[in-house]
């Protein structure tokens, strides 16, 4: 023998799915998404996708070498998620320096404050979003327009996203039906070419990644589901009442970043519950929020608030959320 | 060191001296202060009025007028200003609920015939850095020596004349209102502001 | 001297070593509610200076006299005393700092540094140490209003003491000025503070 | 769709290579070194001395106490010395050392027995004669079966249940004894349904040996009252909770046993040794021990004395391969690393594992994503990743809370955990300190 | 729906903890275990409600009627600071193990400006009546247990985390509350 | 003076009196009896919650200390004597004073004397190691040096030396809580007398293992040759188990065993140099009688220190 043996405890064999390659899964999964943002805002959307994955790398790895001197561990794949959906969540014409500003938040604030990956309680992307959201409003919802088969957007033309108009609209006493002349067909929305962060675009390409994501058992159905159908419901429940003070649910689960959000923030193994029903009270705690605001609050999205504060209840909702004790109730009786 | 017992006579005993201590020594910078704070509080109003009205010789506070209106819950104050017994302005309250964090209170100040002079943000709770440039001069500027009549309170957006404040479209339609709200009270009573100094 | 140099640390821990606001974490709803601009941290750390220093002063002399039952509802009439002294001269002499305050005056009497000083100290201390005491703490309290209100401000509004040193159009930190940025800037501030402070020491 | 245990559990790669290999009898070793504890409980005590000659089958150290149980000699032949050796566990145990006389011709017979159906002992001769013959869990678990039969009167039991999973990766020792003693087994099952007066006993097999499936379906007669349960393939299912849930239906309770809902379970090695002692008074000095790793000239199944060094098994499969690095008594996902090859085969050693560089190292733990996986696949509806967390925190009032005794080992979360955190290593050392603090406490 | 307006806004909107900046002492310091936490939000929620009353009715019937409006403060704090320390006292007694988990908290409820701050802020409610007093401590002290038990549960979980040396204990725990208060940011506009 | 002082002297002074009639009614009503002796001796303790003592803290030490009535058995080891005698003071009752002790490394198997054979993968925590197998090397009673013991140590007294993978223990440091000895799943840490320069001499060893195979083991191992016993004047040494134990109440630091030793397993510290001896006997040899004297000199010397 060559080599001493080795000692270790049980078990002696491993699966062979490790952490890295479940966020590589997640990368590819948001390939077709960015694929979408390339093809309608051009290379304003490269742009911010890049500075954002670089800003988190570079900061993951000044952070963690000269401030806190422990080991590096930008190759795990998890800054470079919290990159690009940072990037997903802003506007594809936000200046540079902000994105650089969101991206030190998400990693040094969010995530390396806390110790690191896995120890994060929020979402760092979504921190980094609404850290610039609240501080930086004008530029974060100015949303060049889908330019159609255009590949540069060199006067970004700024618009509004679908709940934005719908917001304003009724704020002002306009009914849906006069807002809706001015919407995006239920199929543009859902092919991606309505106005919006970068990521949020299609919902075609969202839900190819979130399949892939399914198929590789990255992610579970609960939360994604479950977000959609409680929004989906409850939407429903205000459209059906009056139609012309509420948009259809259809709206409301294809526009914004409903499924984006569902599909791979809420998602994040970190920041969700760990068991099955945890996910779906989790999930519940998500859509029911994210409508109240979308409905009643100032902001016409909320779904990134909505993460955020559940994201929070994650601790309670373990505790209290735990799985069945394996023979804690007994079922059956003896024969 | 000698600690008072706990005894029921002592407790009563120190409590009883270190109230009246505390009592009349309130009382007192009570007495010297309490001048100082009313008057500030009417100097501050007056103030305000001034800024927005063209100079009076009246005492507006006192000439208050309070009006019952369709538009608010509580009358509305209307603050007439006279000079030399001629009716020449008076400031009104105007709110709305529907800022972007809720209500917006401003004092308008308007010519006999409806030019707004000035306006004073009273109340506000928006955004800091956003909504509260509202008390921008750079956004007041805009409304000043205009008639409503003739200049439309809505912004652009809205196929209006004001420009709204960047990021804070909502605030700047709801101040759009507010200032409509006083304008319309204004003209609705202005024949009674006249006439009542006559 | 012995006694000298015990009087010099009354006063210097306050600021530094035993910082109500970054090492003792005393007083803590009026240092997030009142700092969004250095002014305000300012006046809030100067009035409850002023009322720590008084009500230290009071409670030294007064402290034997006192059965320990009814110890803390005396301290807290003792001090409820000054804090309105305090309010009624800032509504009648500076109403402007007195609206931006608000509530937090009032609040001063709860101030858990003042009534901790007066417990801790105060009660169990003579009346010059009591004074060096209040001022050293009340010197902390004040730089670390101050430095808060100031980062706040610095980041939120591009302005130092109302100062604007940005464009008016300018991008500024809005966060910070808002509830999350006091918590945040805290936070980072006692990060800081940790480090300088083990470094000088 | 086949029964199993609805929660948990996983399934590794089978690497049942040794599945065809007949069971082949080592040749009797030169020197055997029985440990004196090869059972859970107390160790037996040593009844020879240093030069004293023992027969096969002797007894050399008896039960030291209820759970306990006695040790015979595997071997004719001379006890040299009493010494420590390092068993197992990793540590010097103390050990009898028998030098086989090489003229003894009992050392050598190979008397295949008839098969004998008829019981002639009564219960309690049979549970006596059980304990005599230090039968012990063969499963791996090594529990005295005395202990495990004495069942206190007034107690309702109806089923006996007969492990046949093996649901450990590699290993294939009771698949191979129930291919080739099926009929033993059946008797051994009848004698103690005899025992413990039960009319009902299911043998659980999973489904990835479908040959000994339908052998048992042919051999055990309508009347017995024997059923055959196919289990789906799912790790751990070899696990007593876990296999009475998956055939019954029943969930034992928390911190408690089989026999709470009526059962009792039994390895079919245990069976096997049983049949053995009742109808020929033979004591457990041998088993089938599989000799196993990817890297391995001759992998096979083996009959093998106690006692046996593990270096004259590894002789016989074509020793050592290129590379190895790591040697594993029993599977892979409960067995012990051993240090050297000098560690003796016991009554609980059910493989031998060489595992080979690509497979013995350990990742690199990093930080836990909270993925969740390790509690998906906890058997048991345990956190894991919070159980370790605890202990290495060192809040072990909570972790006890969270219930970590009733880990029962079986390393699924280690298997499943991606960022390769060694999950077990810290719950079975909680579980260590919580015992001792559960001690202290009484 | 006044009710409600208060309830909501209470709670998430203005919550008192994250965006009023009332009662951080206790907030900061009783959160370190869920089980205390719930413990204290109940001890101000009991002691805030009947404070919230003694001093309306001694503001409305008393003070005001003898123009001794100024007086506001000490009175209250007087009287919350006696009900405190009777609350202690009895807790004593009646129930040490949770005196013993509130340990040195209880007295500080006392110079909890949560409960000074809702029996002020109550006066000035909007079309105030004693029942709307009421109803606002109540809303405001689920407000101040929701953010204490939320944080508390955090705090919990992260004690398992391995947090940056010089990030431990206050920093993170104000970090946390930052981001909490960030989150909270969603409801503007709710009310 | 106008009413509005008068009113509020009058409102202040009813509230305070009625404040102070009520939190008396209470106060009888509920007493609870806390005997102040308890926060007395606690403030005495050194309130490093340690558990040297036994106790889990020193709150509850304290407790115990006050509620029982022969604290002969209660010890401080951090506070030691001094605290001791404060607390007996306090509560006027006697104590036993206890030689100070301080703990020391029963073992010297560093990486260069005693062979790696093994490699062990999994948490480097001496307890987690030492449940799954007796550790790297051949020897199951040394040193598993994952530092648990460091780890233990609230006074700064221990360090892992990274050349050796020993720890060290730093004597100054050393308030002999006890904690290490508890930690260490070997037991190889032992406290031991301490004396004003802080000599020592004791087995370094644990290895109860026949001679060879400790030999075998590690080159500094015990090999039970017994030398050390023959040659002790004073019957302080005992075997046990091929296992040497130096008594350090018998022990009177002669250094006779510590010369036979044939592995060099028993460790002496702090004693002045022996080095002089050898090299003035090698170079120097005409002025011998000088020599002689010198020597006889050091001798009596170090006697003297011990």
């Amino acid at each position: 023998m060559s080599q001493p043996i080795i000692i270790s405890a049980s078990p002696h064999v491993h699966s062979d799915r490790t952490s890295k390659k479940l966020m590589y899964d997640v990368v590819i999964a948001l390939i077709p998404a960015f694929l979408v943002s390339l093809y309608v805002f051009g290379i304003g959307a490269f742009i911010v996708t890049a500075v954002a994955v670089i800003s988190c790398l570079l900061f993951e790895y000044l952070i963690q070498k000269f401030l806190m001197k422990t080991t590096v561990t930008i190759g795990d794949g998890s800054a470079l998620i919290t990159g690009i959906l940072l990037a997903f969540n802003l506007p594809s014409g936000l200046p540079i320096w902000m994105i650089i500003v969101g991206s030190l938040v998400a990693i040094g604030v969010a995530k390396l404050s806390f110790g690191g990956i896995g120890f994060n309680i929020f979402n760092p992307a979504l921190v980094g979003r609404v850290f610039l959201l609240v501080s930086f409003p004008v530029q974060m919802t100015m949303w060049p327009t889908a330019v159609e088969n255009n590949a540069t957007i060199a006067d970004a033309v700024t618009g509004a996203t679908t709940l934005g108009m719908i917001k304003e609209g009724l704020m002002f006493g306009d009914t849906m039906t006069t807002i809706s002349a001015n919407l995006p067909s239920n199929l543009e929305m859902f092919l991606g070419l309505s106005g919006g962060s970068i990521g949020e675009m299609s919902g075609l390409a969202l839900l190819l990644g979130g399949i892939y994501l399914l198929i590789r058992k990255v992610i579970t159905w609960h939360i994604p589901v479950t977000i959609l159908v409680t929004m989906a419901v409850m939407t429903g429940i205000f459209w059906v009442i009056n139609p012309e003070s509420y948009a259809s649910p259809l709206i409301h689960v294809l526009s914004g970043g409903a499924l984006l959000g569902a599909f791979y923030m809420a998602t994040d193994l970190v920041t969700s519950p760990m068991t099955k029903k945890g996910m779906i009270i989790f999930a519940i705690g998500i859509a029911v929020i994210t409508v109240v605001i979308r409905l009643f609050g100032a902001y016409p999205e909320g779904i990134s608030f909505a993460i955020l504060i559940m994201n929070a209840f994650v601790p309670l909702i373990n505790t209290y959320f735990k799985p069945r004790r394996f023979g804690s109730k007994i079922k059956s009786k003896i024969v | 060191m000698s600690k008072k017992k706990d005894t029921f006579i002592n407790m009563v005993l120190s409590l009883f001296v270190i109230t009246i201590i505390s009592g009349f020594s309130l009382g007192y910078v009570n007495e010297l202060t309490i001048g100082p704070i009313e008057k500030g509080k009417i100097e501050r109003k007056v103030n305000a009025l001034k800024l927005v009205l063209p100079t009076f010789d009246n005492n507006p506070i006192e000439d208050v007028q309070l009006i019952k209106s369709s538009l608010v819950q509580d009358s509305v104050e209307v603050f007439p200003a006279y000079e030399n017994s001629k009716f020449v302005g008076a400031a009104i309250i105007g709110s709305t609920e529907k800022g972007f964090s809720g209500l917006i209170k401003l004092i308008v100040g308007f010519s006999p015939e409806g030019t707004i002079k000035n306006i004073v943000v009273l109340e506000q709770k928006e955004t800091p850095g956003l909504g509260t440039k509202m008390k921008d001069e750079k956004f007041l500027a805009q409304f000043r020596e205009k008639n409503p009549s003739a200049f439309n309170l809505k912004v652009t957006k809205d196929g209006g004349e004001v420009d709204a404040l960047t990021g804070a479209t909502i605030t700047s339609r709801a101040f759009g209102e507010a200032v409509q709200m006083a304008y319309d009270e204004f003209m609705k009573n202005n024949g009674l502001l006249i006439e009542l100094k006559n | 001297m012995a006694e000298k140099v015990n009087q010099t640390q009354n006063f210097l821990k306050g600021i530094i070593k035993e910082n109500p606001v970054f090492v003792m974490l005393l007083g803590m709803c009026p240092t997030l509610g009142v700092t969004s601009s250095a002014f305000n941290g300012l006046g809030m750390g100067i009035a409850t200076m002023f009322v720590l220093l008084m009500s230290n002063i009071v409670v030294s002399l007064v402290k034997s006299q006192i059965p320990s039952k009814v110890r803390i509802p005396a301290f807290i009439i003792i001090i409820a005393s000054f804090v309105t002294i305090v309010e009624m001269v800032l509504e009648a002499f500076i109403p402007f700092l007195y609206e931006q305050l608000g509530i937090f005056i009032p609040l001063i009497v709860v101030n858990c540094l003042i009534l901790g000083r007066a417990e801790a100290f105060a009660s169990k201390n003579n009346i010059l140490a009591s004074i060096l005491d209040a001022l050293g703490m009340g010197l902390g309290f004040v730089v670390a209003l101050t430095i808060l209100g100031a980062t706040r401000e610095i980041l939120g509004s591009g302005s130092i003491f109302e100062f604007k040193f940005v464009s008016e159009d300018a991008n500024t930190f809005i966060l910070f000025i808002l509830p999350p940025g006091a918590f945040i800037a805290l936070a980072y501030l006692t990060v800081l503070f940790n480090k300088i402070s083990i470094k000088t020491t | 769709m086949l029964k199993t245990f609805p929660k948990g559990g996983i399934h590794p790669p089978e690497n049942k290579i040794t599945s065809s290999k007949g069971i082949k009898r080592m040749a009797v070793p030169k020197v055997v070194n029985v440990p004196i504890a090869q059972h859970i409980g107390i160790p037996a005590e040593i009844i020879v001395d240093r030069k004293e000659k023992v027969e096969i089958g002797q007894v050399i150290a008896k039960s030291g106490g209820f759970v306990s149980s006695n040790i015979h000699s595997p071997v004719a032949g001379t006890v040299t010395k009493l010494d420590l050796i390092i068993d197992s566990s990793g540590y010097k145990k103390q050990c009898i050392v028998i030098r086989t006389d090489a003229k003894d011709p009992s050392n050598f017979e190979e008397i295949e027995e008839p098969l004998k159906i008829d019981i002639e002992l009564e219960p309690k001769e049979i549970l006596q004669r059980i304990a005599d013959a230090g039968i012990v869990g063969l499963g791996g678990a090594t529990f005295p079966s005395q202990v495990k039969l004495n069942v206190r009167e007034g107690t309702t039991l109806d089923y006996l249940i007969i492990n046949g999973v093996e649901c450990e990766p590699y290993l294939t020792a009771d698949h191979r004894l129930m291919l080739e003693k099926a009929e033993e087994i059946v008797v051994g099952i009848k004698i103690l349904m005899k025992a413990l007066h039960l009319k009902k006993a299911v043998i659980g097999i999973e489904n990835n040996k479908k040959d000994a499936i339908t052998l048992f379906k042919k051999v055990i007669n309508k009347g017995d009252g024997i059923q055959v349960a196919a289990l789906q393939v799912k790790y751990p299912q070899g696990g007593e909770k876990q296999l009475v849930r998956a055939i019954l239906g029943r969930e034992v309770p928390k911190n408690g046993l089989p026999l709470d809902v009526g059962v009792i379970v039994h390895n079919v090695g245990t069976i096997f040794a049983i049949y053995q002692a009742i109808q020929f008074n033979k004591p457990l000095i041998e088993r089938v021990v599989t000799v196993t790793g990817k890297k391995l000239e001759n992998p096979s199944n083996f009959w093998v004395k106690i006692g046996t060094p593990i270096k004259d098994l590894i002789a016989e499969v074509g020793g050592l391969p290129e590379g190895t690095r790591k040697l594993v008594n029993g599977g892979p996902m409960m067995g012990k690393a051993i240090k050297n090859t000098d560690v003796p085969v016991t009554k609980g050693t059910s493989g031998i594992l060489v595992i080979a560089e690509e497979e013995a190292s350990r990742g690199e733990a990093k930080n836990c994503i909270r993925c969740g996986e390790c509690v998906y696949v906890c058997p048991m509806g345990l956190e894991p990743h919070l159980l370790m967390n605890l202990s290495e925190k060192g809040m072990y009032e909570k972790a006890r809370a969270e219930d970590i005794m009733t880990c029962i080992e079986c390393g699924s979360c280690s298997y499943v955990c991606p960022s390769h955190r060694p999950l077990l290593d810290y719950i079975r050392f909680g579980k260590n300190i919580v015992k001792k603090l559960e001690n202290s406490k009484n | 729906m006044d009710y409600i307006i208060i309830l909501i806004a209470a709670v998430f909107v203005n919550n008192i903890v994250l965006s009023q900046f009332l009662g951080i002492c206790p907030f900061l310091g009783v959160s370190s275990k869920v089980s205390t936490s719930v413990g204290m939000s109940g001890a101000v929620m009991f002691v805030m409600t009947i404070a919230t009353i003694t001093t309306y009715l001694l503001h409305q019937y008393i003070l005001v009627p003898a123009g001794l409006d100024y007086l506001r403060t000490i009175t209250f704090i007087l009287v919350i600071a006696a009900l405190v320390q009777m609350v202690e006292i009895i807790l004593k007694k009646v129930s040490p193990p949770l005196y013993q988990a509130l340990g040195v908290f209880l007295p500080l409820i006392t110079t909890n400006c949560a409960v000074l701050g809702v029996a002020i802020l109550a006066l000035g409610l909007e079309g105030g009546s004693l029942m709307k007093a009421v109803f606002f401590a109540v809303s405001n002290s689920i407000g101040f247990g929701l953010a204490l038990i939320v944080f508390a549960s955090i705090r919990e979980s992260l004690e398992l985390a391995d947090i940056p040396e010089g990030m431990k204990g206050v920093p993170i725990n104000l970090l946390v509350a930052g981001l909490l208060s960030l989150a909270f940011l969603g409801f503007t506009g709710l009310v | 003076m106008t009413d509005s002082v008068l009113y509020s002297v009058l409102l202040l002074v009813s509230l305070g009196v009625i404040a102070a009639l009520v939190l008396y009614v209470v106060s009888k009503k509920f007493y609870v009896y806390e005997n102040p002796l308890i926060a007395e001796v606690d403030e005495v303790l050194p309130g490093a919650n340690c558990a040297g003592c036994g106790s889990p803290g020193c709150k509850s030490f304290a407790e115990r200390l006050v509620n029982t009535d022969d604290i002969s058995e209660l010890f401080c080891p951090v506070g030691g004597n001094d605290v001791m005698k404060q607390v007996a003071a306090i509560l006027g009752k006697e104590v036993v004073e206890r030689d100070p002790t301080v703990a020391v490394l029963r073992c010297q198997g560093s990486c260069d004397v005693r062979p790696k054979t093994t490699e062990y993968q999994g948490p480097r925590t001496c307890a987690i190691s030492a449940m799954v197998y007796s550790g790297e090397t051949d020897c199951q009673y040394g040193c598993l040096g994952d530092g648990d013991c460091v780890k233990v140590c609230k006074f700064d007294a221990m360090y892992m030396d990274e050349k050796t993978g020993l720890p060290v223990i730093i004597t100054d440091n050393c308030t002999s809580c006890g904690a290490c000895v508890e930690e260490c799943p070997r037991d190889i840490i032992e406290m031991r007398p301490r004396n004003k320069r802080d000599l020592k001499v004791f087995v370094g060893c644990l290895n109860e293992d026949k001679g060879g195979i400790a030999k075998k083991s590690c080159s500094v191992a015990c090999i039970g040759c017994a030398k050390c016993e023959d040659v002790c004047p004073k019957d302080a040494i005992a075997m046990l188990n091929n296992l040497a134990y130096i008594d350090p109440v018998l022990c009177t630091l002669c250094r006779k065993c510590v010369d036979v030793c044939p592995t060099h397993s028993i460790i002496e510290t702090n004693f002045p140099p022996k080095k002089v001896k050898k090299v003035v006997e090698k170079k120097v040899e005409v002025k011998v009688a000088v020599i002689k004297e010198h020597i006889v000199a050091e001798s009596k010397k170090s006697k003297t220190d011990a």
